[in-house]
């Protein structure tokens, strides 16, 4: 129903739709000379010749050929552009680790605010006061949800978060004299671990992972010793279950001396429930742009605050945010410390992504503490009814679950008995579902799972939708039983079909020419 | 229920029937007893719209703002006019909303927006190639050094000038840390990165030299003299860059810079006490397969139809993983469509427009405020958007003093310049009329006087300063 | 180009598109008994029971059943509506007589400002003298554009402002001891005119057009005496072309003692180059939501001020702003002014549409005196070019210009030919239009003409757009040409066909049952 | 070229050549030399985005907004919370700038919210037709006795109570000369409609009897009772209700009411200083083809799918000309978008919790300033969202006093009703608090007893009274 897909869509391009017959044309091919839209205003101030200003030689001789258009066409440009991409609004995104939850419109009209979105950064902390109380707030409840004492909302993304934490895990053995250059990472992390790995300058060491989908005991047991220095985890897990070992995980961890890292990307499915921090974690980072609903923008921007046990809270970066109590019941005043000898330092220029701080502050406390809770238990719920829902179907045989028990907020279908029986690949079944008005799951991740589907419904999907999409797949498998090639040729109404990728990246070509 | 989830107590049943669970505890059997939270968190209850918006809304009261005040503030953001456009275009859902365009058949319209970024961004610094966009400015410094340290097989030594940035300083330090590099400073004189130290300190083992345009002390650098000492040696030059003095600067591609990024703020972005905004990162062709972040390319779909797609994914964490050229993945697409949306509103004569108004209003601003008693000019070399005084009385005291007349008169430079100890950092931008101008110099002139002579009731000095 | 279809559209329905796959779902149908979006805050004062509150006889027992339906299922839903819309946005949209000029975002954000949104209208006019001092300031603009010395912004929208002038037509002539009955309107006006008229309790009586498009002056003089109240024109007319002869058309009716109403309704043909009150006319009414760049709204809001001369300002409509200038450099006060003996009193609540003000007064400041002449000189420009595209291809035959002539800002076909020679009617070139990406002209008025397309451009149309729309109507008629069935079954491709109107209105369902 | 336009000088020429004129002038030669306006505009020169904002910025700096204050203000429009939702979706575009939906095959996105808005108009009113609505709640009430005279067949008398708001008899009054009717008043009594009064002045030549529920006074009326008199006559009841007290007050439809409409503002919209807004009109079966406006009726398209369209269009101007029922065209179609999406978030709990909410903090409210010294109620009649009081001090002093609180305590009567000089209307929302409603309390006690104080100042006065 809310996938909008009564009938299922056609299954040959034989007619192309409106947006299909229009030829993708850039801003800079609407360029016309001499239109413009902005205007700059008159000088009213002494006419100075540039060249009185500037040398010449450190002057402009050709301007940039930036577009040359009225305000009427980039208002209709960019709105006919928006309408070629699939979002959130539109239908179910089920993008397995991505959290595609509903984003509140409140948490956009708070963070417009004149009072946060025009407020500058350079602006005295005496005069900022509303923001750092903010800020201050915000890191108090991810210290609570999280379960660790400090906060540092500086990150500007998971990834970046990941680097923090691994610096500070430097740091921290640095400090104790220890040389430590390895990390341990499971087979079924995310990309950005083992990048973010290399990037503090550790050597990466997979860790396998067991039947029931969690670390490989023995495997970690055998790969640690003082070299390791940290180990980077994901609970639940990429394959969408909790590790059941986890306390001795930890202790196995704690006990070799390494840090253990949190890759918060998955705390959608335990909070209220669960903190990392009990299980035995010392840092950890939070996706504000997943869990705590900031809109993903295409791409970002999010935010990636990380929480931190006692022993690693000196090396947090620079600046903290202090607060002092006013004496005599005068309001606490805030600041900006600078002054950690140990410190890490900075990891990027300000104070972090304000602007996504409000929007997540504004969902935490739109919620509150059962909200949270509220929405982690029916993320859980949603994931385990529309597993449900697809064992019932084809997907039972043709898709069947990579680790069969019960799920978190999400879990992995491996495409393998599809592709072998049906011709049909994991690819082609997520191009088909788009045909049927849904984004498809995360695919071919995690890696472990041949030919995955990684589906992440999250809590804010309703009942039925979760019904039309498990549909869509018995649909889907369906037609492919009768003719593999309708999937394997899809999608065919989307605004462009299949895409070469691989000559684009063989010959790129990567702006317009003028 | 929250207001965000749709599930009834009935729909619950149902579910869990159909799940085959006797409750939702039960769907968390696999949470350990010992790790399980048996509290309800320690959190304010939930708000309704109309109170949380209260709440948020007292909060920003106690900001003073750029609307608020007048804004001398820079240091690397400014307070540019925003469009409205941006605003009305960047918050549709179908912008707003969705994930990094893993399903390219559905996010042509992300895909081109980057495609036009790269475009606008390659124009602006005229190098051939340009990404999607990294997190902010200062981060992007360092990731230049990561590509610059690959690119030069592991040299190891990163040349700052002094006149980058602080917080892109500070970044790279933290950064070099795990890069296992050095970082080394040349210092400025007269305002500007000092070309002799700059020759000494750069040597074989130099992967990278560090400059901006306009220095953090406003002042206009000559890229191609430094370059040319990076070039000697075999070392990149990676310059940052302010993109709203492109239309009138000469542009890094033409100044013998290999890399070039900056701060995107400035292009139709927030103020947003200091983020979320972009890093761009533009560089010659032959690095193109090293940069971070992502890059969209043209290519075509199956019925031979223009399209547009994430290209070169094989540098990327998701594929390379360990061996990638980068860890990051969410960058900040939304405030990149902001970029190029201002950018085609601005347009090719609203850019040097928009330069040339800055320069001259900058000029106007220096000999104003050079004229007020108890302020000198910390250094002449040319300006184009900003510029930096000494102030003949406390700093922080005279800007708390301003800031009663309605004024945030810039940005003090003691703490990251000791050298500088009195020294204020003054940003000018379309917003800032003569008028402004002119109160701010009244008003430091006000506030100055007001401190000295309240100094001498203090201690007692030489008659031709106290008269 | 901008139209976006590079290739010609489906001239069969063989493949549904997506949006028409949807069964049209209402926000009732997706109702579940026990789902929310909004909360009501709690009660902070001493909880009561209703019944002590108010007698149950006055009370409601069975709440009323709007939906039930969660915050992310609202979004969804009317996001998903909204693109079943053609808006302006997304491409030309040439419809006559109603002016779909660009709608400037800045209009919007500015009218949004809490000072003028959250500005209650009861609030006392001195704690509301930006708000007052706006529609002075526009009030003064409006004069200066129509040329007439006073100025009400009441009215509502531009029939508002008819019936307005109408009442105060009746007025001033009663004031004068006059009893007249009848109104004249030419034969072309807009259905609004003769319906305003019949409000204001006057009967209608048609002038004729002359072969030039223009009153025809001895058809008025005929009819004119003094029963005649007033004569209501449109100049430029609905068919596009300025009436020459306005100067004595003003002599006669005047010489009747009669007013003479201007509809302005086509004021964006004029701005800058002529006036109203000029051409002699008492009363004015401008319409904000055309001319001056308030957005349509799908059906409103707009606004209809009025300006007219001094002999009918006495019977304005309260309350009227007054400025009262300050004393010694202190700034002007502005209040209400409610003591009008001869008013005609109030024609709505409050002081009018304020948000359509401020959209359409920082319109007016954006472009100045030579903006906005030469938005008209634009919109003039930019209509004669599309007339002589059309006339270069099929058009030219099929669907010629009514009155041939240089047109002002729009102009009008007839589809009589095509309809003769092709069997395709003006209704099915409208319908095919879509299909092109267009929205098509307003059609079938003025009656005057048979089978009329009345075609607006306006000034914010590119030359490119105007180029796309003449090559659609050129291939449609030679679609048409060698088979009239594709336009008469058209649209192919929206997200309904061809709609049942008649059965709509025979058997009309006008709300969801439940 | 004004940055709305395209038109380069060189687009100019070629399409000037294409028409085959010389120049734009001769395009206007077809205007008469004597009305040619032969000078420019006398208007200031155009502003650029950044000026125009800060200009209008500056005009709505001078008013005292409901964030500004704690607002009391109601008299018709009142200030509930916006939810961010609704000025998300009627910001879209594809909301925003079109047309009414004349071409129903592109617009059934308008259609179809029209057809939802009668559904939920039908089901707060209880009234079975309802239409997409029209200007305001006080034109409407105009309009209703335009349909009720023709209904009626030309009865020409229209009855209306002094407890329906005075700018809806002001509009009846204007309109009414029009329709060439009288309007005939009937008083109040302890707060409401005089039914006595009332029972007298209705006759058979009455067309319609028209009241208010909650009257202006805040009052709760007995619809059914006045409505029951009416028919008696064979004249229509005309009910204009405050839409968000139907979660808890007797629907008209209920009640014996023929038509009931009002001031849609509450639902979902801005205070705008009073428009635009949308009025909301239903009526019984009847009534239906000589409703006022826009009406959306559901049909199927040529391959049988269901659509919407602009239904029974022969009863407007369009079709019908000088016999449609009415003169509208453009109407405020957004604003009744606004009006649904509000009542689809508030929904069917939130509809009654809002109302129940209302009535407990007015009774509260009511009480609390009743127990302030110097006021006293007007009337003891029920209430749910509103009261009224009467000062013993000038009210306009006590507002000016109070409003240096930040507090706007309410909407004095005395212009309106002389017979109330010393009146004040009340308002209660959702926003407001019990702690604003305690500080409303302090606030006028505090400003009546400094006014009496310093009316003894100034004339000589009975002890008792000064003591
Ligand atoms: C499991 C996991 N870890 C880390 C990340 C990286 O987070 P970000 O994209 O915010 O850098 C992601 C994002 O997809 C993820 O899913
Ligand atoms: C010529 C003419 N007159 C009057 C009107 C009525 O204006 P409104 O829709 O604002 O009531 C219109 C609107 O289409 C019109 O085109």
């Amino acid at each position: 129903m809310t996938s909008g897909t009564a009938l299922s869509p056609p299954s040959n391009a034989d007619t192309p739709t409106a947006q299909q017959r229009e030829r993708a044309t850039t801003i800079f091919e609407r360029s016309v000379a001499g239109r413009r839209a902005g205007s700059v205003p008159k000088t009213d101030v002494p006419e100075r010749s540039l060249a009185d200003l500037i040398p010449a030689n450190l002057r402009r001789e050709r301007p940039p050929q930036l577009p040359e258009v009225s305000e009427p066409e980039i208002v209709r440009h960019y709105n006919r552009l928006s309408r070629r991409n699939f979002d959130l609004d539109t239908g179910p995104y089920p993008l397995g680790s991505c959290t595609m939850k509903h984003n509140p419109r409140l948490n956009e009209r708070v963070a417009a605010l004149p009072g946060h979105a025009r407020l500058h950064p350079a602006q005295s902390p005496k005069r900022a006061q509303g923001a750092l109380d903010l800020m201050w707030r915000l890191e108090r409840s991810l210290s609570e949800i999280c379960g660790l004492p400090h906060v540092s909302l500086q990150p500007s993304a998971g990834s970046h978060g990941e680097l923090a934490g691994l610096l500070l895990t430097r740091a921290y053995h640095e400090d104790r004299g220890e040389e430590r250059t390895r990390v341990l990472t499971p087979d079924t992390s995310h990309g950005t671990n083992p990048a973010s790995v290399t990037m503090a300058g550790y050597e990466v060491v997979k860790v396998a992972t067991d039947e029931r989908g969690g670390v490989d005991l023995d495997d970690l047991r055998s790969k640690i010793d003082e070299s390791v220095a940290c180990l980077m985890l994901t609970n639940p897990n990429t394959l969408g279950v909790f590790d059941e070992n986890i306390t001795e995980i930890a202790r196995v961890v704690h006990a070799s001396g390494a840090t253990l890292y949190y890759d918060g990307a998955n705390l959608n499915a335990i909070m209220g429930r669960s903190r990392p921090g009990d299980m035995g974690f010392d840092i950890v980072h939070v996706n504000l742009h997943k869990s705590f609903s900031q809109p993903h923008g295409g791409g970002g921007p999010g935010a990636g605050p990380i929480a931190v046990s006692d022993r690693i809270e000196p090396y947090l970066p620079v600046p903290r945010i202090v607060r002092s109590e006013g004496g005599n019941g005068a309001s606490p005043a805030y600041d900006f410390d600078y002054a950690q000898p140990k410190s890490i330092g900075r990891l990027r220029g300000f104070a972090g992504n304000f602007g996504v701080f409000v929007r997540s502050y504004a969902y935490i406390r739109s919620l509150g503490g059962d909200g949270l809770t509220e929405a982690s238990e029916t993320a859980v719920l949603n994931a385990n009814y529309l597993l449900a829902k697809l064992r019932e179907g084809r997907a039972g045989r043709y898709l069947p679950v990579a680790f069969d028990r019960t799920c978190m907020h999400e879990f992995v279908l491996s495409g393998a008995p599809a592709k072998r029986e049906l011709g049909v690949k994991t690819l082609d079944v997520a191009k088909r579902l788009l045909d049927f008005g849904f984004h498809p799951p995360t695919i071919y991740f995690p890696l472990l799972v041949d030919e995955a589907l990684m589906v992440e419904p999250t809590e804010t999907e309703t009942r039925e939708a979760l019904d039309a999409l498990a549909e869509a797949f018995d649909e889907i498998l369906a037609e492919a039983e009768s003719d593999p090639e309708i999937a394997r040729k899809a999608p065919y109404t989307t605004p462009v079909r299949r895409l070469d990728e691989a000559s684009a990246s063989r010959h790129p070509v990567v702006r317009q020419a003028l | 229920m929250t207001r965000y989830t749709s599930a009834t107590d009935s729909d619950r049943q149902a579910m869990l029937d159909a799940i085959g669970a006797g409750s939702i505890e039960e769907l968390f059997d696999q949470v350990p007893a010992e790790v399980r939270l048996d509290r309800a968190l320690d959190l304010p209850d939930g708000l309704t719209e109309t109170e949380c918006f209260d709440h948020l809304a007292g909060l920003a009261a106690r900001n003073a703002h750029a609307d608020a005040e007048v804004c001398f503030l820079g240091a690397g953001m400014y307070d540019h006019y925003v469009p409205a456009i941006v605003d009305a275009i960047t918050q549709r859902s179908e912008f707003l909303t969705p994930y990094t365009p893993y399903q390219p058949e559905v996010s042509q319209g992300g895909l081109q927006v980057m495609f036009e970024f790269q475009t606008a961004i390659s124009e602006l610094t005229a190098l051939p190639v340009s990404n999607a966009s990294l997190y902010e400015g200062p981060s992007s410094v360092a990731s230049a050094a990561y590509l610059a340290i690959g690119a030069t097989k592991g040299r190891r030594k990163l040349v700052v000038s002094r006149g980058v940035h602080p917080h892109s300083c500070e970044t790279l330090r933290t950064y070099a840390k795990g890069f296992g590099a050095d970082v080394v400073e040349v210092g400025l004189d007269g305002g500007v990165t000092d070309a002799a130290e700059l020759a000494e300190a750069v040597d074989t083992d130099t992967a990278a030299v560090f400059v901006q345009n306009p220095n953090f002390l406003g002042a206009v650098e000559d890229l191609e003299a430094l370059a040319a000492v990076a070039k000697e040696a075999g070392a990149l030059t990676v310059a940052a860059v302010d993109p709203l003095t492109l239309g009138v600067l000469r542009p890094p591609g033409e100044s013998g810079v290999d890399i070039a990024l900056g701060e995107g703020q400035s292009m139709g972005g927030r103020l947003d006490f200091g983020g979320p905004s972009f890093g761009f990162f533009a560089a010659t062709e032959e690095h193109l397969r090293r940069m971070p972040g992502r890059i969209a390319g043209e290519t075509t779909d199956a019925d031979g139809r223009r399209g547009f797609v994430l290209a070169l994914q094989t540098r990327e964490q998701h594929i390379r993983r360990e061996k990638a050229t980068h860890n990051i993945c969410t960058s900040q697409a939304l405030n990149a469509l902001g970029g190029v949306i201002y950018l085609a509103w601005l347009g090719r004569q609203g850019i040097v427009e928009l330069g040339e108004l800055m320069a001259r209003r900058t000029a106007y601003a220096r000999e104003r405020l050079a004229g007020v008693e108890g302020v000198e000019l910390l250094h002449e070399a040319p300006v184009v958007r900003e510029f930096a005084v000494r102030l003949d009385a406390p700093v922080d005291e005279v800007l708390d003093r301003v800031a009663e007349d309605g004024i945030a008169a810039g940005y003090p430079l003691a703490r990251e310049y000791p050298e500088y100890e009195d020294g204020l950092l003054v940003a000018i931008t379309e917003r800032r009329s003569k008028e402004d101008i002119d109160r701010l110099a009244d008003s430091l002139g006000a506030a100055i006087g007001a401190l000295r002579t309240h100094t001498v009731q203090k201690a007692p000095i030489p008659e031709e300063v106290a008269s």
